[in-house]
């Protein structure tokens, strides 16, 4: 195994991050320790940013052969798929380090700290194993342990009751999604002598068409309770809200995209495509996953929430993309495939950028303002300029206006969507074009929600005493946030420098694909109008500048009081009242009557979205799970005449199976 | 010297109507003693077995297992349970939870049973049907008084009941295991019976009764 | 001559135990016994992998499979031997429960499990494995509670009953060999049987007979599902080194004895027979074993239905046959007895600072009791079978036989045993660690012989799970080459 | 000399817009049997304000000033990409639909942010109105015009517009009518027209983008009613040259120009009267019947993308 440059870049970041840092961490007490663990890990990113650079344009990807170490055949490749994810983890990564450093300096106690930083290290050693396992069982093993430092990340935290609760949904739906991955791979073996990836390629093209649906069903089921999508989103919710704010920007903004790798590592990779109706199941799912995903997000007023199931509507627009190119895949439409491929993985790296901003963001608020529910925060744009700003560029990012990454990818989907309309032999004309009308309803409904989201939080007055002595989050936050919203606005304006390898990486995995000539032209008139609307902008400022400051008008009342404006929850009451049967809201109002005939001595309003997953579909499968371990656990009596009985019945039905057979 | 040898092939041919006889009267004994009277002799009649076919197939160790046949469950076995009855100061009633024409019917269909299932085996075996039919339904009466009597020393004599049902049939299909072997089991079998023999002590001392069913603690 | 010493020094060293009345004596001379039986073992073993297989008079023989069983028994033994030493001191004098009492019955009950590995002759097998018994149903009872006498005595009778059935079952597989010719005096050595099956007309009929009643009888043993009953309030009601060594070393000996008899009866009357039955035996345990762990109350209860679910694993393995198969069984095997055993020491911390097993009244020992918890945390991750342990290796390895053969419905069973189990142990160990510690429990540390024994079982199945180490691969190569 | 052109086109509908209002306040009040005020109000309103300082309430931050900017900027830039006389516009070749509709949505993201940060409850309640009108309205807007694109097999407007001006004026098909159905429909409310929103009600329970707008004064109040001009003249000169382009200058004489900007002019015309009527016929939607509204536009959208299979095939 020569260790050419990048691979001792490799071994250096894969020995860090499992080995150095944690042990560092653990053993350490004193201060500086923990600075220099924290600053290998940070390099330790760095190194990963470059390693995926530089083996994306090296022709024979790099190969890190462990398996004379395990018992299993475990070797980690960096081909350009990987190198892909490897950028997107690492380079979300160093934000994500930088805005840590402060954030659980303020917040955790010294052992605490260390513990966090420890398992953080081998949280991103896991998600990196993920990304580049080129063998079954280091997938599966990284898959696994993404999982345990995740947790241990939230459970270092603290373990109230509802805490322990959300804790046991996420590690029993994580267990059971591995599980589906694991059949997955399994399902290949009676074609393939190993699980090497190289060797489930091969296999992928002899499979019959029944276990070819079987391995896709699965690996979609598998990957689809790790993306969040609808069905299986019941974790998502409430995993990333109960998680530290850094944590939960590397859960919701890398975590979700393994999801992501596998599926296409699976679906393009070995399947190459998957049965016929594959892309037409993504679909749906995948727009139900959109439209569900923002609707709840819209009702939501605690930020984290909004944004963890804003996370599950991403994942829909991710799939969606996804979706079609299977769809294009099945109809043998490489360059409409590839179009749509690289608008998936296009979303899913802007996704990683501006949720994991958000994220931060919200750390930033939790720190200064003390609180992240929307009703009680307001007027902190005056208060955090830089990080009002930064988390403004995040929401215009996900709601996908022009001039920020959102806008790119979700463009390109539409695209996708319409390049569908020359599918001419199959249905796919007409289910394509429709579904602009779904992403169209996604987009708006996401735009109103982060007009929401930043509105009540950070515009108009203080809602609350916490927000009104709000001050600005420290350097190293403000660092992070800057980072990551500088890489928002310079994907969204040049996009080019971010479409042209991703489309070389697609053509590898869709055989046979052009340069779909819709990169090309976004790459070329958004800079033009971005130069515009930044010329135009800028020279009217440049015509007004008397300003005034003039209280406003309140219909003579004494003065506006922050009680009277718009909070969250009103803000979304439209759109809650018309989609009323996607939440079902059960409204309560209740008066205190007082002795004035009027006016009551007070009025509240509580409307509770009462559509819960957990009752219709989870509560049942584990209710009756466990009424059949009750049921059987009366068959251990405490009689030791029935054990006996037991024991001459089984040796009576063997002996008569044994005659009869 | 022939007269050995009719009597012999007397006992080859007539021993497992005797074993039928003891375990229809084990099924209906109503006191400790009594049964473990006829655990004593169905052994004896299994030490005639021995003895027969060791004389019919000249195998000298034979006699030695008959002898320890003999000495330990027809004569020492007995004696032990009968002195461990004195001690324990218990009921002398047997506590089955089958009335005794319940038991009798059991039997019947027990015998029948080992009869059907002998049949298909018997002549892959080449060996007399009765005698292998004696040897299983022994051992099945030794499970059905371990099932329904309640009493701690009824299960014992119950395993005992089985475990010469299976020691008669390896006799009757293989004329005995190596010495070492049967040596080894009787030797298993003695000190089984001393640990039950201390755990009914416990049992005693603990529940002041000995009514298995009773132990019903440990549950789910 | 060598092949007597690992016998010899557990027997008398059980006789010379008895004379120590000072318990600190007792346990030294205990550790020191114990330090000389795994030294003798490792010769064993160092000789068997010199030449292959050791004989010593018709009944003892020691072959590439029983070599890797002594090396799993030593192990676990001395992890147990470490942490009695430690555990006895809240033992009191009871005229049969004192220390010296306690380090004869385990080394009496060692020196039977030793003898079941070394028997050549199914016989003698039979006979040590009906001692094992006998030498621990005392060690179940030791407590002299109500509890622990009504296991031990339902441990005693229905084992015994169990193998009294695997008597017959050996008693026709004699038959068979005889009748197929053989001598009467080698017609139960397992190495001539073995070279025999494949040419000789053993009688497939009388075989799978046999086969059947061995299954049933040493299936007692190992605690397949219908014959399971006296497995959890036997390993619940024992002290806490006795069900480790309970679950961790006499489950695998029983294991031991039906892979002996399966390699002979798959090798004569073809394997179909045996190993559907293994294979459906199996995946009953686990399921019934997965379910009822859901609904445990108490901790090593939990951890006893935990075993037979483990051990309906190992037997799926080996139901499933071929080189990935016995080799995921094998593994499995060492990998669980380590993991449970050190899950056992933790709950005999918790038990000890808790004063009760019952699981709700157990809270919040994260702060009572870091290391236990960490212990009982590692632990459980392994059990389950999750990455960095060596379980995960191995039930991959079963897992890609079950695909490899497209079992397909034993492979979907064993998956969502796996989620329920995991469910299962994920909420009682988050209720136990998590909440307001009740007032009794008072903050508590390992003893250096507790931090000795759980840290070697934790880095055992940590290490495990990264690399096997090369001699025990070896060892476990050999196992395979004698059961293919 | 076409970037001329395209320059001119695109300034022709930047100052054109406040004519356009003036025009159709004047018809409203014809129809209404008033004088009405002249129809070149609207300017004098337009340079007063511009004039005018502009008064910042003390609780709001910079987006407050920024949000008229980015809507100024952002409608500017839509404008661009509308051809008027000549197939080809500024970016009209370059960008595509969906760079259109959603440069609109940046500049109300932006409003509605200004909207909020003005701190009064009609802001919210303004922002809070324009959340759900624009969110439904986006789905038939583009669902129409993705009609039209597959027709024509091209996604840029002019691409689309030189497809239709081959056509001749009788096959129209039922994809035409339908898109036109809904777009109209969804430029209604997408523009703050009358069945969704009254532009010129000062009840604040009623009002949309009035209500967004209360508190600004000034050049920002200037700009905000200037690029809301803009953005009904230019999704008016949309229709009329997706759906009757012809009269278009094929080559770029100055004839042929002026003749393009008579039959635009007309065209236009017949639309403001269109429209004037409308407004003065129908009585303003309540406000949880808008939803109905975009609802019955989104069917008809969807089905023009439906029937464009079978006229395709």
């Amino acid at each position: 195994m020569q260790l050419g440059a990048i691979e001792t870049g490799f071994v250096f970041l894969l020995a860090v991050l499992g080995l150095i840092a944690p042990l560092v961490l653990i053993a350490s007490l004193a201060e500086r320790a923990r600075g220099f663990a924290i600053a290998l890990i940070l390099s330790a990113s760095i190194a990963g940013c470059l390693v995926a650079v530089f083996s994306f344009l090296k022709e024979p990807a790099l190969l890190l052969e462990l398996r004379w170490v395990t018992p299993f055949s475990f070797s980690l490749t960096v081909d350009r798929l990987s190198a892909f994810f490897l950028l997107l983890v690492c380079s979300v990564a160093i934000p994500v380090t930088v805005f840590g450093v402060p954030y659980f300096n303020f917040h955790y106690s010294e052992a605490r700290r260390n513990w966090t930083w420890a398992f953080f290290s081998l949280f991103l050693l896991s998600m990196i194993v993920v990304v580049t396992a080129s063998t079954g069982f280091a997938f599966l093993m990284g898959w696994e342990l993404m999982t345990l430092t995740s947790t241990a990340l939230i459970v270092v935290e603290g373990d109230s009751e509802d805490r322990r609760h959300n804790v046991l949904i996420y590690l029993l739906m994580m267990h059971a999604g591995a599980a589906a991955v694991a059949t997955a791979f399994f399902l290949f073996l009676p074609h393939s002598d190993s699980l090497d990836f190289s060797a489930l390629r091969l296999a992928g093209a002899t499979i019959p068409g029944g276990l070819r649906a079987a391995i896709f069903v699965t690996a979609f089921l598998g990957f689809g309770a790790k993306a969040g999508l609808i069905p299986l989103h019941l974790w998502l919710p409430r995993a990333h809200p109960i998680a530290p704010s850094p944590v939960s920007a590397m859960m919701s903004g890398i975590m979700l995209k393994t999801a992501v790798y596998g599926f296409v590592r699976f679906a393009f990779d070995f399947l190459a495509g998957g049965p016929w109706w594959s892309g037409y199941a993504v679909l749906v799912v995948a727009a139900a996953t959109g439209l569900l995903g923002i609707l709840y997000g819209i009702s939501e007023h605690d930020l984290k929430r909004l944004l963890a199931y804003s996370s599950v509507e991403n994942m829909g627009i991710i799939f969606l993309g996804l979706g079609t190119s299977l769809v294009f895949v099945a109809n043998h439409a490489p360059l409409g495939a590839a179009l749509a491929l690289t608008a998936a993985l296009l979303h899913a790296f802007n996704h990683a950028l501006f949720k994991s901003l958000l994220f931060l963001g919200t750390g930033a608020l939790s720190h200064s303002a003390h609180s992240v529910n929307l009703n009680e925060l307001g007027g902190l744009q005056e208060r955090m300029p830089l990080t009002g700003t930064a988390v403004l560029v995040g929401c215009c990012s996900i709601a996908g206006l022009p001039l920020f990454n959102g806008f790119i990818s979700e463009w390109l989907t539409f695209r996708s969507f319409l390049a569908g309309s020359t599918l001419l032999n199959s249905k796919a004309d007409v289910v394509l074009p429709l579904m602009v009308g779904v992403l169209a309803l996604i987009g708006g409904l996401a735009a109103a929600c982060f007009v929401k989201a930043y509105g009540v939080a950070f515009l108009g007055r203080p809602r609350s005493a916490r927000a009104e002595e709000a001050t600005e989050a420290p350097f190293g936050m403000r660092l992070g946030l800057l980072l990551l919203a500088a890489g928002c606005v310079f994907i969204g304006i040049f996009p080019g420098i971010l479409l042209r390898p991703l489309v070389a990486l697609v053509q590898g995995l869709v055989p046979g694909a052009g340069v779909p000539n819709e990169t090309l032209s976004i790459a070329r008139v958004i800079p033009w109008i971005a130069l515009l609307i930044v010329g135009v902008s800028s020279s009217v400022a440049l015509l007004r500048h008397k300003k005034r400051m003039a209280r406003t008008w309140a219909c003579g009342l004494p003065g506006l009081s922050s009680r009277m404006e718009y909070t969250s929850t009103v803000f979304s009451k439209p759109i809650r009242f018309v989609f009323a049967r996607v939440y079902r809201p059960d409204r309560k109002i209740e008066q205190q009557p007082s002795d004035h005939p009027y006016f009551p001595a007070s009025i509240s309003y509580r409307s509770v979205r009462t559509t819960s997953y957990e009752r219709a579909l989870y509560r049942p499968v584990v209710d009756s799970i466990v009424s059949q371990a009750l049921r059987l656990r009366r068959l251990q009596t405490g009689n030791i005449q029935v054990y006996l009985l037991y024991i001459f019945l089984a040796l009576v039905s063997l002996l008569a199976l044994l005659r009869f057979q | 010297m022939d007269l050995i040898g009719i009597a012999s092939g007397k006992v080859l041919s007539s021993f497992s109507v005797f074993l039928f006889l003891t375990v229809l009267l084990l099924a209906v004994a109503r006191r400790i003693s009594t049964s473990i009277l006829l655990f004593s002799l169905q052994s004896a009649v299994i030490t005639a077995e021995v003895l027969a076919t060791a004389f019919q197939e000249k195998l000298p160790e034979a006699y030695i297992v008959g002898a320890l046949v003999l000495v330990i469950k027809v004569i020492l076995i007995p004696r032990a349970f009968f002195s461990l009855t004195k001690r324990l100061r218990t009921v002398r009633d047997v506590k089955a939870s089958t009335t005794p024409a319940q038991s009798v019917f059991a039997v019947a269909a027990i015998i029948y049973l080992s009869y059907a299932a002998v049949h298909s085996y018997g002549q892959a075996v080449h060996v007399p049907d009765d005698a292998l039919a004696a040897a299983v339904s022994l051992i099945l009466t030794g499970a059905f008084l371990m099932l329904s009597r309640k009493k701690a020393l009824m299960q014992m004599l119950g395993l005992l009941v089985l475990e010469n049902g299976i020691f008669l049939a390896a006799l009757i299909t293989t004329f005995g295991m190596p010495l070492v072997i049967e040596i080894g089991i009787f030797f298993d079998i003695l000190i089984g019976l001393l640990l039950m023999g201390i755990f009914t002590f416990r049992i005693n001392d603990t529940f002041e009764h000995l009514d298995v069913s009773k132990l019903r603690r440990l549950r789910g | 001559m060598l092949l007597l010493l690992p016998l010899a020094i557990p027997f008398l060293g059980a006789g010379l135990l008895l004379t120590f009345g000072n318990p600190l004596r007792a346990t030294r001379a205990a550790l020191f016994l114990g330090v000389l039986e795994i030294a003798s073992v490792a010769a064993v073993i160092w000789q068997v992998h010199e030449h292959g297989e050791l004989r010593e008079g018709p009944y003892l023989r020691v072959d590439g499979l029983s070599s890797f069983f002594l090396l799993v028994i030593a192990f676990i033994s001395g992890l147990v031997l470490v942490y009695a030493s430690g555990y006895l001191r809240h033992m009191g004098e009871g005229r049969f429960s004192s220390p010296r009492w306690f380090y004869a019955l385990v080394f009496l009950f060692l020196f039977t499990m030793v003898s079941v590995c070394l028997a050549a002759n199914l016989g003698f097998l039979w006979i040590m494995m009906e001692a094992t018994t006998l030498a621990s149903a005392l060690l179940v009872g030791f407590y002299n509670t109500e509890g622990a006498v009504e296991a031990g005595w339902k441990y005693l009778i229905v084992c015994t009953v169990g193998i009294a059935f695997a008597l017959f079952g050996t008693i026709v597989l004699y038959l068979a060999a005889v009748k197929a010719g053989m001598s009467p005096n080698d017609a139960l050595d397992w190495a001539s049987l073995m070279n025999v099956a494949s040419r000789a007309g053993f009688d497939p009929h009388l075989l799978k007979l046999a086969f059947v009643f061995v299954l049933v009888g040493y299936g007692t043993k190992i605690g397949f599902v219908p014959m399971h009953s006296w497995l959890p309030d036997a390993h619940a009601e024992a002290p806490t080194p006795i069900s480790a060594l309970l679950s961790a070393v006499l489950l695998n000996c029983a294991m031991y004895a039906l892979m002996r008899y399966d390699a002979i009866v798959s090798r004569s009357a073809g394997p179909a027979f045996s190993h559907s039955l293994l294979l459906t035996f199996g995946a009953l345990s686990m399921a019934v074993a997965g379910l009822l762990i859901l609904v445990q109350r108490n901790l090593k209860r939990l951890m006893a239905y935990s075993s037979i679910e483990h051990m309906g694993m190992i037997a799926i393995g080996l139901g499933l046959g071929g080189p990935l198969g016995v080799l995921g069984a094998l593994l499995h095997t060492f990998n669980h007895s380590v993991a449970k055993s050190l899950l056992f020491f933790g709950a005999g911390n918790v038990r000890q600072n808790a004063g009760t097993l019952r699981m709700e009244a157990i809270r919040g020992i994260s702060r009572t009791m870091p290391q236990t918890s960490a212990a009982l945390i590692l632990g459980g991750l392994a059990i389950v079978g999750l990455p960095p342990f060596g379980l995960f290796v191995s039930e991959f390895a079963i897992l890609s036989a079950a695909f490899t053969q497209a079992r397909y419905f034993v492979a979907i069973v064993f998956l969502i045993v796996l989620s329920v189990v995991f469910g299962g142990f994920a909420y009682h160990l988050s209720h136990m660690l998590t909440g307001e510690p009740s007032p009794g429990h008072e903050h508590s540390t390992l003893i250096p012989s507790e931090w000795l024994a759980m840290g070697l079982a934790a880095l055992c199945s940590l290490l495990f799970g990264v690399r096997i180490p090369h001699l025990f691969d070896v060892v476990l190569r050999e196992a395979m080459r004698v059961l293919r | 000399m076409s970037i001329v052109i395209d320059v001119l086109q695109a300034a022709m509908l930047i100052l054109g817009a406040p004519l356009v209002r003036g025009i159709i306040a004047r018809l409203k009040a014809h129809l209404q049997r008033r004088r009405g005020a002249s129809i070149w109000r609207p300017y004098v309103e337009l340079f007063k304000l511009l004039r005018k300082e502009d008064l910042v309430p003390p609780t709001s931050s910079a987006v407050f000033r920024l949000a008229p900017l980015a809507l100024f900027a952002a409608t500017i830039c839509m404008s661009a990409f509308v051809p008027v006389v000549h197939a080809s516009a500024l970016l009209g070749s370059r960008g595509d639909f969906f760079l259109l509709v959603y440069l609109l949505a940046l500049g109300r993201f932006f409003l509605s942010l200004g909207a909020l940060d003005g701190g009064s409850a009609f802001g919210g309640m303004g922002a809070s109105r324009e959340a759900l009108v624009s969110s439904l309205a986006e789905a038939p807007l583009l669902l129409g015009l993705v009609a039209l694109a597959i027709l024509a097999s091209r996604t840029d407007i002019s691409g689309i517009v030189t497809w239709t001006l081959a056509q001749n004026i009788f096959n129209i098909s039922a994809v035409h009518i339908l898109a036109f159905a809904s777009l109209a429909m969804v430029t209604l409310a997408e523009t703050g027209r009358m069945p969704v929103d009254n532009p010129t009600t000062h009840l604040e329970l009623t009002m949309i983008h009035e209500g967004m707008v209360l508190e600004y004064s000034g050049p920002s109040l200037g700009l905000i009613e200037w690029a809301s001009a803009i953005k009904l003249q230019a999704m008016l000169a949309l229709l009329v040259s997706l759906f009757a382009p012809w009269g278009m200058a094929s080559n770029s004489t100055l004839g042929a120009l002026v003749l393009a900007l008579l039959f635009y002019c007309v065209k236009l015309g017949v639309l403001l009267v269109l429209l004037s009527v409308i407004e003065s016929a129908v009585a303003k939607l309540r406000m949880y019947l808008v939803p109905d509204y975009l609802g019955v536009a989104s069917a008809v959208s969807a089905l023009a993308v439906i029937f464009t299979t079978l006229v395709k095939r």
